[in-house]
């Protein structure tokens, strides 16, 4: 048992956001799912207020080690989701952390406010990866943008509120500073970097439906490394890491790194067991090296 | 609109009858989590090739269902450093001993490999996936219409509903119609007239349709044959269930990639489909 | 014969600055490196108003499909390479670009002054990639405080001046349309994604000497095909596409979205020659498929 | 200091005598650009793969230079998706024929792929690389001193000299001593003793110094080796060269990858080196 913003959980594995459907896989393996499921916490995919059909297909496309999605965050919007999913969530023999989206701070203030009131709900994951409307700026991208954001949504933050970074950013250590000053709990990273492939059959013409998506996988997870160590030696705050996590190895350096809580996402495409598997390697390589409280690494050069 | 992105049984709406695929109380479950098991036996058939994989512990698939394939070895470092996801086949066929054939095409790096595999090389399996066909309606004839290595799902639908079935399928060329050997006693169409009938296997199916309209009609192959087969049974009234192709992650409803647009909206392929109804559409 | 800002070249490939020395490449090549030189034009190494001997090895990793650098832009600073270089360089059959960076916007000057005078230089490309001493931004990863830089350093540019900007930003598009209002010549992108990785030897430890890198090769395309297309819909400038090219279809793929020039950067390292196949691929592309002067692609959802 | 990172005849500096690697005339030239070619021949001594490549168009290396190499195929999708850059590998011997000898051993994806390789397979070339070795100073006896792979070098080095040469050879084990089958009478330490004197070689060339000093030193092997081979060398004053590894990406000076700390600042071992005199450190 470990404890993560006053939640306990069995282990230090979760899903990322959006990479794992519990109702619909529920669908695809029936009860066996939860004797066995794989994730310490479940973390939904993005509920925004107003229901999103997605983006038009195609909505996936293959990297060397990765991949690029352009899934465009369908969802229910919050009334759907509070009426059909968020019950059948609620039978999940794991907690339930929400993730939310808007694009005006009222929007957040709402449904952070509304999943707040909800016991099936333990905690928040606010992805800020998305521009304000007003600002026309990222909200996660801008330190002041985000605590301008935090500064509206805390109050109303009935649970403990994480903040889903994006890795689109100059300086990740400066808006997870900004993240602690202004209330979060914690911040998580990375999201997906923003990427796009050609039309192999359409010359000049972009594959994806979306236009642009956002890179996921093995193939990112250098990146997630260093912002994720950058951001442990800015700030106090519990971090969950992840970024093309594949194996018990590959969370163990990220718990050497600071984080708290790894989250699985694109591995989870390949096996669905996956996080099971990470969970009991990490356990392992604990158990032969136990993580260090804080990172052991020194401050470097940024130039390259 | 935004309901069926979950899926689920709010999809049918205006359509004559329910969509089975989603309402259907015979879905399959897949043991879960992905089984490491063995190739153990491979044939060509003109341009296709059969695998023949051991599954002692899965359960016997829905004709139409899928499952999500992965080389245990060497799997990237091909064409572009790829394939880095599993790669989704229809079951071809379920055995008593407990092996499954499937039906590939090497159409790049992810097939190609697999194309590649040997007796007793290992790979990774998750199935069976997805929702199958559904009997005919009462007093509809089956006909299963077919297109190149879409003939796949039609075999082992073949196999359960038995003689009843008329099967068309058609083929590029007489090369790949040496595929038809996989379901015996189907008609044979082909592009360029070398076997069979010359021209589109959708002319055959409106010959039969024209002497007598009251069937069912069970298709895949590429997009645009499943486009026409829809046009027609959706002029005519008459039922089509269509297994479906779109690119997919995962398998299980966890990416939100393989959606189809249908009048309800995008559904997941994966498990709303891959049999969606062509009225569905 | 095409014409970039002025310079007559023969073709669209060139080196990615810091991938290809010329001078060590001839002690390895000899002469035969003159008949078939691979590049257009020859971008030279960053040069800083001092002399650097670079970060502590190890300063490689290798990636799926890409690497890590920690090479800490190593060079015998400005007198040194004035004296000892630019000679040798001047014997290349090729235009030359100098690449500079400083930490100080004076030092940028001075550089960009000196090498301005000499004739053996045709244009000069400014790394923007590090921190400025005084504010402690990235340089380029800020508009305000890439404008500040160019606002002085234009004036003393006596050669076409092209920004290599980093990816390490919120806003490319942002960023180059600061380059653009503020007198830049034209724009390069992209440079490498901050990256580290883990020691297998020492768990918690970096493995790179300089603790973080830059990443580079396939792995980065895609990230740095949106990048591109996203500046190249903003600005009118040249641009210099790069990041992952190793075909002259990928090239063709930067020459759709716009960009002018097409730099080859850790394709070299598997082969010193790649620029030369590239440039040929391209070549056969272009007369198949010409490339659009604008590029196709509509604006998309920023959302994933 | 920093002059030296371009390498380049100003690291002598302080030391007793120039450093030949960096300003001997001797160098052979690579051609521009790498060759594909075909692995001719593979052999086994004990852990240890040679591997016969054919080189019909390249020049005849110079002893202590290296190749990059990487397989035409597969290059990719190995232990971590690896390898992507191409591996760096001493010249083990030139055939008349036209044929090059590599030794390889399996530590990682890229000597893993590499030993895999068949007789007919793929594989491109880029070399001879480097600054090779550099007779012994006048009156100096050479000796050679390997240890493990790093014995690669020495082999063909020990052709050009002759029976000059005194060679002694450090394993882990009689088992790896299967190496020592490349360089024909050559005298064996194994660090257990199952094969010759037991302990470090290091031991059998101080006493060879011990006997008479007037040598000169030509080492590769493991760092450690090669440290202590440093050390005694510039104890007593005897030149020595090493022939040193560190992590490459381009092999030809492009990268700046591969650099090693010397006297007088961090020098790229690719063009500078490999071999470089004890004394420089
Ligand atoms: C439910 C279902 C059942 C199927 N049943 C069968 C079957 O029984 N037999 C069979 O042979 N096939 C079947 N398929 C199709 C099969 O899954 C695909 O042919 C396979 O995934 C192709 O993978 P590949 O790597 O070989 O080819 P890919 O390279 O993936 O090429 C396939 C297509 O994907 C696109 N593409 C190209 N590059 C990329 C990239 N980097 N990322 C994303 N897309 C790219 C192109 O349009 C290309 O034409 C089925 C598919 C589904 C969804
Ligand atoms: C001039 C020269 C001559 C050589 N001659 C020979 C020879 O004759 N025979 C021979 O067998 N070898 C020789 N080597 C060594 C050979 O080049 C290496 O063993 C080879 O490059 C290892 O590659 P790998 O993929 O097999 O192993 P790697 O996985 O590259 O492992 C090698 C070491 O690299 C480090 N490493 C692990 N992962 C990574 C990563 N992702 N990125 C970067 N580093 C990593 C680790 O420390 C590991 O121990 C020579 C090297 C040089 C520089
Ligand atoms: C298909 C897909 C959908 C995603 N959807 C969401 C989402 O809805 N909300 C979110 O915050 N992150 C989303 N992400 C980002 C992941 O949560 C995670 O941050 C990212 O994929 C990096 O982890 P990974 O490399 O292990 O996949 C999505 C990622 C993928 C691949
Ligand atoms: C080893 C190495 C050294 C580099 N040095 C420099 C440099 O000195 N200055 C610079 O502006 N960019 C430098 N870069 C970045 C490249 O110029 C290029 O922007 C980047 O590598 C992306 O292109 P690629 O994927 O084709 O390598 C370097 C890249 C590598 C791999
Ligand atoms: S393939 Fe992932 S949701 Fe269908
Ligand atoms: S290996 Fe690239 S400079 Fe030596």
């Amino acid at each position: 048992m470990i404890e993560f913003c006053g939640i306990r959980l069995d282990h230090r594995i979760v899903n990322a956001s959006g990479t794992f459907d519990a109702i619909a896989a529920r669908r695809a393996f029936g009860d066996a799912l939860f004797d066995d499921f794989p994730f310490a916490a479940f973390v939904s995919k993005t509920v925004t207020l107003a229901p999103r059909q997605g983006n038009p297909p195609p909505r996936l496309w293959e990297l060397p080690g990765g991949m690029i999605n352009s899934i465009g965050l369908p969802n229910k919007g919050l009334a759907g989701y509070l009426r059909e999913d968020l019950p059948r969530l609620g039978e999940l023999p794991v907690p339930l952390i929400v993730n939310v989206m808007g694009s005006r701070r009222e929007d957040v203030v709402r449904l952070v406010a509304a999943f707040s009131e909800r016991d099936e709900v333990s905690a928040l994951e606010l992805n800020v990866s998305c521009p304000n409307v007003k600002t026309g700026l990222i909200m996660g991208a801008d330190p002041r943008e985000l605590a301008a954001l935090l500064d509206v949504v805390v109050p109303h933050a009935g649970k403990p509120l994480i903040v889903k970074m994006t890795p689109n950013c100059a300086s990740p250590a400066d808006v997870a500073a900004a993240a602690e000053q202004h209330g979060a709990d914690a911040v998580s990273l990375i999201n997906t970097l923003r990427g796009m492939a050609m039309d192999p059959h359409r010359p000049g013409e972009p594959w994806l439906g979306g236009g642009t998506g956002g890179v996921s996988g093995p193939a990112v997870r250098a990146i997630a490394l260093s912002q994720i160590r950058e951001v442990r030696e800015r700030v106090d705050l519990p971090v969950v890491g992840m970024g093309g996590v594949q194996t018990g190895g590959h969370a163990h350096d990220l718990r050497e790194l600071g984080a708290d809580l790894v989250a699985v996402g694109t591995e989870s495409f390949r096996d669905p067991l996956a996080g099971r598997r990470i969970a009991d390697e990490l356990a392992a390589l604990e158990h032969a090296f136990p993580a260090n409280a804080a990172p052991q690494v020194e401050a470097v050069p940024q130039w390259h | 609109m935004n309901t069926s992105i979950e899926g689920g049984s709010e999809v049918a709406g205006a359509a004559e009858y329910r969509i089975p695929v989603l309402s259907s109380p015979t879905r399959t479950l897949a043991p879960f989590g992905r089984r490491l098991t063995q190739l153990k036996l491979r044939r060509e058939y003109g341009p296709y090739r059969v695998i023949t994989v051991d599954d002692p512990d899965g359960p016997r698939p829905d004709p139409g269902q899928f499952y999500m394939l992965t080389a245990a070895e060497r799997w990237g470092g091909g064409e572009d450093e790829r394939p880095f996801l599993p790669r989704a086949f229809s079951v071809l066929r379920a055995h008593d001993d407990g092996t499954l054939d499937f039906l590939l095409e090497d159409v790049g790096p992810g097939t190609n490999r697999l194309c590649e595999l040997e007796p007793g090389d290992g790979l990774h399996l998750l199935g069976p996936l997805g929702q199958g066909f559904t009997p005919p309606r009462e007093n509809r004839r089956p006909i299963l219409v077919g297109g190149g290595v879409g003939i796949a799902p039609l075999a082992i639908w073949a196999d359960r509903i038995g003689a009843a079935a008329l099967t068309l399928l058609g083929f590029r060329d007489a090369v790949h119609a040496e595929g038809a050997a996989l379901i015996p006693g189907a008609r044979i169409a082909t592009d360029d007239g070398s076997q069979g009938y010359r021209g589109l296997v959708t002319d055959l199916l409106n010959a039969e349709l024209g002497c007598d309209p009251r069937a069912e009609i069970y298709a895949c192959g590429p997009g645009p044959m499943l486009e026409a087969v829809a046009t027609i049974a959706n002029e005519l009234g008459i039922p089509a269930q269509l297994a479906m192709e779109s690119g997919m992650a995962c398998g299980y409803g966890a990416c939100f990639g393989c959606v189809v647009e249908t009048r309800d909206g995008y559904v997941r392929l994966c498990v709303d489909g891959p049999v969606i109804e062509a009225a569905a559409l």
